[in-house]
């Protein structure tokens, strides 16, 4: 039974078209998988759905009666609820009160907050979630993050559940848990679209797939079950694309970075304990771990940005110490893991952002501190040649950019300086097929040039294609080291959730 | 009336059918139902006795004291520009320097040294010193229906000026004179426009035991006014339009309308003449009054404060000037009754 | 390619050129209808306001000396602005940046006179500074809100100036709470004699042009804006955001207390209690009038000189309330600060332009048949 | 000096009395904070409603219609700020100076036009303080709150109704989720603008109510800017008391409280000295880390649509 169409849409925001007349249709019991490259028009289109964009044209019909949802509670009310790609959660706010605000129980203004509570631990352990009610959403973890905002949906009691990349931060195990979840609503007679880049999700859960391309509908009746992912992406980009094979380090050379007795203590807590690692010229150390075991406060400590309660690191055989911009000087890249809030001024132009960080370098500033602007927008030019990167000009603000673009002038700005060790973290994080082929293919060249790159991400595939060398951090401590190969998925799962009992069980058994 | 032809040709065009004049008001401006006002009145009084004609101008801040002199004296239209607040010397002395043909007149402060500037101005602490006197007698006398026995009176101020705190000078000096035990409570608002925080000292003081309140605080005065209506004490204010007829006890008059009339009448005559004239109790330019009031003052205590008048006016007593000066003042000098 | 920024930034500044022009259009147009409400003639007032500010030399010279402290005031916050601080403390930095200057000026003797005034601009750039930082320093910490701080200190620093003028500072005789009159030295100089204009006006453009140049061509400015835009992206740039957050408000309220200089040195020659008519306050609608640039705000200050001249004159010449002169200046601000007003507004006059026009079309249409 | 209990009666009944206004006005920053938007504009607010309470009053001969009419006119001027910045995304700094900008200047106009007088109104008919005789046979507490006017217990029982209505309400914690994150809360379906235009119309009514406690609560009559800065005041007592109902009215007594004393102390130090106190105090507070909280973190974001 056809429970949403949406007929004809075309959004256009100032300067873009964000979709061109799009068909899209939902059954119930079906779970649909969006797709499509950033910038497609999936979140748009998802948007328009929820009611939080009114569409340029078009028209939306519910359980075949037309429809305008004005507001998102518009859709609310005909039981429509969205998981959005930015979490939209209160940090200050108790899981609780995150959950039940504007659609609070009882029937008088009061607030019932024992009622509520009972109505979210009932849901809690119906779904088997594993979040503490009480606790503020600002002391969660990513993950359990991600699972209030599915527990704001149930409890909601939605007939459609729109998911918008609701893995990109989750562990393969966490993501598991989320798809049993979502088959059980859909047996329950619920339908869910969901969005994401990850093409073995799709293929795992959806019953139906719609493919969006540069806010065209491509199609939208594909079968999981009867096309390889290789012929999904194609579907996507528009043209051939060369999935990730391993290309593994042709010479790993001397030590570079070295790092002996990092500790992080925070909120009195210590995040990471007593780690010690060292990476060689010319090799990929990939770190995997569920967000929030420590990674953030490695990576702070690996560039400067935060005083460790003890660490040494040394590059080349010289310490490092001192403020980020030491760090940076010394020769270490960082590539951090919010392109928006941490890599970019999304209100200054791409040339500015092409010198970030190196603003205070000899070639972009004079010794009396003035900019040497002829140089700078030169360099910029090159950069946007040499790395691809699509934008009207170097002088257009980075917001005007897609996301994938965004990346690529960080990506530009760090690799560009030749750097002798790199942090990488999430490079790929919410960016499309082409731009991650484009920037995976730039990690390896510069290894092969003999950098030591650190490569932080929670996508276990990314880390497994990339690295040459495989950490697992779980709460703070490193609890695997392996060779690519060595570990099966489902074991790295097991050590990234503290499982590594079970894992060197199976060993000894082996 | 003749015209003061001498210095008319000099100074070009003037009105040749009246006196024409113009005022600078102080940065309170009009409606404070005060000093400001008070003056606005004695320019109007001044306008319709002489024939003449006067504009005038409400500067905002400091540094427009300054330009709009400049401008009344560069049009060289007015027989004399007033200025009546004590911030303005500053910029009058400038201006006057500047035109030396143009009559200018300083009120309410003393200025001296100039060829054309005339002042007129009372000793502050004149105005308040008879009504301290008369207080410093109520307080303690049965007759007055709403005094207490404490011996306690109040006095709010708006700002802490030299020239306010002169004035509170006056009001204690006469108090204390009459009855040196009696217990003065002064307090400041911080503004002249806050007649909350105004109603709000008095009632403290009123609550502290004071039967009688004295204010000179431009518009916050209203707040000591609707204390002393609440608390059904006495108050004594400063201008003829500030009365409770029923709970003033005097109002603390200074004649500044006077002021503005004898300066015009002087160009009138043809008799101004640059320097200082200083007027106060002798000249009865200061001095508690009782019109408009329903309180009966026994005729003895009237004899008291004529009596006190006199030894003013005889130079036999002179009054202190700032409220550091009180205590060793009021040691040395005493009325026997 | 340089050219090509030059284009990209002509075209952002005289977009919003436009947009203050057409504001300024539409608020003195509002006004007249407000003056013709309120009974008096729109004409007569306006020729008041501006036929004296700018058709006389002493008026455009009053114009320009209104303007001065509005400058720095102005700039003061403008500047704060681009690390996203408000800075409120501008009255309180001008207080203390104006006693400073007075200081200097009364009481240190024998210099030079060009020497001097700069002392005492210097003294007040100190003062000012001084009092800024330590409102960063909460910020920056104890992560107190710059806004509230900044509030409370202006408070205190007013209580704190008027206590010296009417205690210790206090010159004998002296009938309001002041301080000694500053020496002959450190007077600046009148560009028009029996005028308050003075070589301070030159002080606050040069002190806007070293703001735009420091902001436009340096890397301190580049760091300010990219603290400005984004702390974190900062922060792992390598920048060291509490400096410049500290460096850029201190500097801010610098500026702010070389307004208090210039009212010092050349318009009352010492410090007055209460001198300011809210300048400090003044110069956050001047910075926002001008789009937070620093050159803009030579202009949207002289704009508020002009109006502020003209009331001074229709005080003077004419029974109009001059309060009616500051609710132009109000519809001046809302208009500016809402460039989106103004688009909504003007779209809408489109709208009915293009239907007044379509209906025009019909009839000629209607009267062919 | 004598130092009596009368004294000390005096002095924690006139605490009380002076710190309505800044309750009242806190109060009203409160709903306008906990909505997501700044709240600079509680001075014009405050002052339009001195005015509009004595034009009401005057009109109708009646204080509570006065009020009333205060309390709309604050939200009038409250709209000026709230269509700035929440419809056309000024800073909420500049549409808040922009109402004090305004109301300075309109005040004194209207009083001119309406009232052909300048610097002050008229009297009219005001709150009078009750003859509560009765309250005098409590001890102690009787006889400082027999010293308050009605409006003061309206005060009381509005911070009271206030916090009931922030923390115990579904309106109440929609209205703080708009706060602190307005991105979340349009998506569970609120209207974020009409949760701030309603937190910026009660600022103005709760402003304006202030102003009326000092124009026709206190006094009978309306001077000129006669809030004298309590507006100001207000905004920092607001982040003071942490943008919350209780402890707003624990900012305002403690400001009230410093008030009071200075009319002991006035006559020891140097007035100038002695206002300064509270200040210098309350940012030692904050120097010590112990206020000054940065508030709700969504204040000042917007949503597109
Ligand atoms: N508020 C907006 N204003 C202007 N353009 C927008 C806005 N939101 C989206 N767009 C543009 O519309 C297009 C579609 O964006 P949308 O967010 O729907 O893409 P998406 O398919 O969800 O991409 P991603 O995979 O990166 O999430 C993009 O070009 C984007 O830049
Ligand atoms: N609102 C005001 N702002 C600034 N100065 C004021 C204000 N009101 C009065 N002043 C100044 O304070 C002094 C005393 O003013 P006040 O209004 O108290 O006068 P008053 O009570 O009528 O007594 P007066 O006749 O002193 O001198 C005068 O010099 C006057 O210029
Ligand atoms: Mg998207
Ligand atoms: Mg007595």
């Amino acid at each position: 039974m056809e429970i949403i169409r949406m007929e004809n849409i075309s959004k256009i925001y100032p300067g873009t078209v964000a979709l061109k007349g799009v068909d899209f249709t939902l059954n119930k019991q079906e779970i649909v998988s969006l797709l499509g490259e950033n910038g497609a028009g999936k979140t748009t289109l998802m948007k328009i759905l929820y009611g939080m964009t009114a569409p340029s044209s078009g028209r939306i019909f519910y359980k075949g009666e037309p429809v305008r949802f004005k507001r998102p509670i518009d859709a609310i009310e005909k039981g429509i609820c969205m998981v959005h790609q930015h979490f939209m959660l209160v940090p200050a706010f108790t899981v609780v009160e995150n959950i039940i605000a504007g659609s609070e129980p009882g029937s008088n203004i009061f607030l019932d907050k024992k009622k509520a509570r009972q109505e979210v631990i009932d849901l809690i352990s119906r779904f088997k979630f594993n979040v503490d009610p009480d606790a503020k959403v600002e002391k969660l973890s990513v993950g359990e993050q991600q699972r209030v905002e599915i527990l704001k949906v149930l409890y909601r009691k939605a007939d459609v559940i729109i998911l918008d990349e609701p893995t990109a931060v989750l562990t393969p195990h966490e993501v598991d848990d989320l798809f049993a979840v979502l088959r059980r609503l859909k047996d329950e007679g619920k339908s869910i679209i969901i969005i994401t880049h990850k093409l073995k999700e799709t293929k795992e859960i959806a019953d139906r797939v719609v493919v969006l391309r540069d806010g065209n509908l491509i199609n939208d009746n594909v079968d999981p079950r009867k096309v390889s992912t290789k012929e999904l992406s194609e579907m996507m980009v528009g043209h051939e694309v060369n999935l990730q094979a391993r290309r593994p380090a042709k010479h790993i050379g001397e030590v570079c970075l070295k790092v002996e007795n990092l500790t992080v203590e925070e909120d009195g807590k210590e995040k990471v304990k007593n780690v010690s690692f060292a990476i060689h010229h010319g090799e990929i150390l990939g770190i995997a771990g569920i967000e929030g075991n420590g990674q953030t406060q490695i990576i702070e400590a690996l560039t400067g940005l935060r005083k460790p309660k003890s660490m040494k690191l040394t590059l080349d055989g010289k310490e490092v110490t001192g403020k980020s911009s030491d760090f940076l000087k010394a020769g270490i890249g960082h590539v951090p893991e919010d392109r928006l809030s941490m890599g970019l001024v999304k209100e200054m132009s791409v040339m500015e952002n092409m010198i970030l960080g190196y603003h205070r370098e000899s070639e972009f500033c004079s010794k009396k501190g003035l900019l040497l602007k002829k140089q700078i927008s030169q360099y910029a030019e090159k950069l946007k040649k040499d790395f691809l990167v699509k934008a009207a000009s170097i002088y257009s603000a980075v917001s005007s950019l897609s996301g994938g673009n965004q990346q690529k002038i960080i990506i530009s700005r760090v690799f560009s300086r030749e750097p002798k060790a790199i942090i990488v973290a999430h490079p790929t994080r919410g960016v499309d097929i082409g731009a991650t082929e484009y920037i995976h293919n730039q990690l390896i060249e510069l290894r092969d040039r003999g950098a030591a790159v650190l490569l932080i991400s929670a996508d276990l595939d990314e880390v497994r294609a990339l690295s040459d060398r495989i950490l697992v951090l779980y709460e703070g401590e490193i609890v695997s080291e392996s060779m690519p190969g060595e570990l099966s998925e489902v074991e790295m799962g097991l050590l990234m959730t503290g499982g590594n009992y079970m894992v060197e069980e199976g060993k000894q058994r082996d | 009336g003749q015209k003061n032809s001498g210095s008319d040709n000099e100074t070009g065009n003037k009105n040749e059918d009246g006196i024409k004049f113009a005022v600078l008001f102080g940065a309170g401006g009009l409606g404070d139902n005060g000093y400001n006002d008070e003056v606005y009145m004695g320019a109007e009084m001044a306008a319709e006795q002489f024939g003449a004609t006067f504009d005038y101008a409400e500067p905002k801040d400091v540094a427009e004291f300054e330009t709009q002199l400049r401008a009344f004296a560069d049009s060289g239209e007015y027989d004399v520009i007033i200025a009546i607040s004590t911030e303005q010397v500053d910029a009058l002395k400038m201006v006057a320097e500047d035109y030396p043909e143009q009559r200018f007149c300083m009120l309410d402060t003393i200025v001296e040294g100039y060829d054309n500037i005339h002042s007129i101005s009372a000793a502050y602490p004149d105005q308040h010193f008879l009504s301290g006197v008369l207080a410093g007698i109520a307080t303690q006398d049965e007759r007055f229906p709403l005094s207490n026995p404490e011996n306690i009176l109040g006095f709010t101020i708006a700002m802490d000026t030299p020239t306010s705190r002169g004035q509170a000078a006056g009001f204690i000096a006469g108090a204390k004179y009459i009855n040196p035990d009696v217990e003065i409570l002064t307090n400041f608002i911080g503004s002249y426009k806050d007649p909350a925080t105004a109603k709000e000292l008095a009632l403290m003081m009123y609550e502290r035991g004071a039967d009688i309140v004295s204010a000179n605080a431009g518009s916050s005065t209203q707040g000591v006014f609707y204390a002393a209506e609440e608390k059904n004490r006495y108050v004594i204010g400063t201008s003829l339009a500030m009365i409770d007829p029923d709970r003033s006890l005097a109002i603390s008059l200074k004649k500044v309308w006077l002021f503005v009339v004898q300066e015009i009448e002087s160009i009138h005559n043809g008799t101004w003449e640059p320097g200082s004239t200083v007027l106060g109790i002798p000249e009865g330019v200061c001095n508690y009054d009782t019109t408009g009031l329903n309180i009966q003052i026994p005729d003895d205590v009237v004899a008291i404060l004529d009596d006190i008048r006199t030894k003013i006016a005889n130079g036999e007593l002179t009054l202190p000037t700032d409220l550091d000066q009180i205590d060793e003042w009021a040691s040395q000098n005493q009325y026997h009754r | 390619m340089i050219k090509n920024i030059d284009n990209a930034r002509k075209i952002k500044m005289g977009s919003s050129f436009m947009n203050s022009a057409i504001a300024l259009v539409i608020s003195l147009i509002l006004g007249m209808v407000i003056i013709g409400i309120s009974g008096y003639s729109p004409i007569e007032s306006y020729i008041a306001i501006f036929g004296v500010s700018l058709g006389t030399l002493k008026g455009f010279a009053l114009s320009l000396s209104q303007a001065t402290p509005l400058i720095f005031t102005g700039l003061a916050f403008a500047f704060a602005y681009k690390v996203k601080m408000i800075n409120t403390g501008a009255e309180g930095q001008l207080y203390a940046g104006a006693m400073a200057a007075a200081l200097v000026g009364a009481y240190i003797t024998n210099l030079p006179s060009g020497v001097h005034a700069l002392l005492g601009f210097a003294a007040a750039f100190l003062a000012g500074g001084l009092a800024a930082l330590f409102v960063a320093l909460c910020k920056v910490y104890l992560n107190a809100n710059e806004i509230i701080v900044s509030l409370m200190l202006n408070e205190i620093i007013i209580f704190f100036t008027s206590y010296l003028a009417n205690g210790p500072l206090k010159p004998p005789g002296s009938g309001v709470g002041q301080t000694k009159m500053i020496e002959d030295t450190a007077k600046l100089t009148k560009l028009i004699p029996q005028t308050q204009l003075t070589t301070a006006i030159f002080i606050a453009i040069i002190t806007a042009c070293v703001l735009a140049y420091l902001l436009d061509k340096t890397v301190f400015g580049y760091e300010i804006k990219v603290t400005g835009h984004n702390l974190k992206a900062s922060n792992v740039a390598g920048i060291n955001v509490s400096k410049i957050s500290l460096i850029t408000f201190a500097l801010s309220g610098a500026i702010a207390g070389m307004g208090g200089a210039a009212m010092v040195l050349g318009v009352n020659y010492r410090f007055v209690e209460g001198f300011s008519s809210g300048y400090g306050f003044a110069g956050i609608s001047i910075a926002a009038l001008a789009a937070y640039n620093p050159i803009g705000v030579i202009f949207s200050a002289f704009l508020i000189g002009i109006l502020k001249s003209g009331t001074i004159t229709l005080n003077r010449t004419t029974s109009i309330p001059v309060e009616l002169v500051d609710i132009i200046q109000v519809l001046v601000l809302i208009f500016v600060a809402a460039p989106a007003l103004i688009k909504s507004i003007m779209s809408r006059a489109k709208k009915v332009r293009s239907k007044s026009s379509r209906e025009e079309h019909m009839e000629v249409k209607t009267s062919d048949i | 000096m004598t130092f009596n209990a009368e004294v000390l009666y005096s002095i924690v009944a006139s605490t009380l009395r002076s710190s309505v206004p800044l309750i009242l006005a806190a109060l009203g920053g409160c709903f306008s904070v906990r909505a997501g938007v700044s709240d600079l504009g509680l001075e014009g607010m405050m002052l339009a409603g001195s005015f509009f309470s004595v034009l009401g009053s005057y009109i109708t001969g009646n204080a509570w219609l006065g009020l009333l009419f205060g309390m709309l006119f604050g939200a009038v001027f409250s709209m000026l700020h709230a269509v700035m910045h929440i419809t056309y995304r000024v800073n909420a700094s500049i549409s808040g100076m922009c109402v004090n900008l305004l109301a300075t200047a309109a005040t004194p106009l209207l009083l001119n036009e309406i009232f052909g007088m300048s610097g002050k109104s008229p009297i009219v008919e005001a709150f009078k303080k009750p003859d509560w005789q009765w309250m005098n046979n409590i001890p102690v507490v009787g006889r400082i709150l027999g010293a308050q006017n009605v409006l003061f217990f309206v005060a009381i029982l509005l911070v009271i109704v206030s916090w009931i209505f922030m923390y115990k309400t579904k309106i109440g914690l929609r209205m703080r989720m708009v706060s602190e994150n307005p991105h979340a809360a349009s998506t569970v379906g609120l209207n974020v603008t009409a949760y701030k235009y309603f937190g910026v119309a009660m600022s103005g009514c709760l402003a304006g109510f202030a102003g009326a406690y000092l124009s026709i609560g206190q006094m009978n009559l309306f001077v000129e800017e006669m809030t004298a800065g309590r507006g100001y005041i207000a905004v920092v007592i607001n982040a003071f008391g942490k943008y919350n109902p209780l402890g707003v009215f624990g900012g305002s007594i403690f400001f009230g409280f410093f008030d009071a004393l200075q009319t002991i102390f006035q006559n020891i130090f140097p007035s100038q000295l002695v206002m300064m106190t509270p200040y210098v105090f309350t940012l030692l507070v904050i120097a010590l880390g112990l206020g000054g909280s940065r508030g709700p973190a969504g204040v000042g974001k917007h949503v597109d649509n």
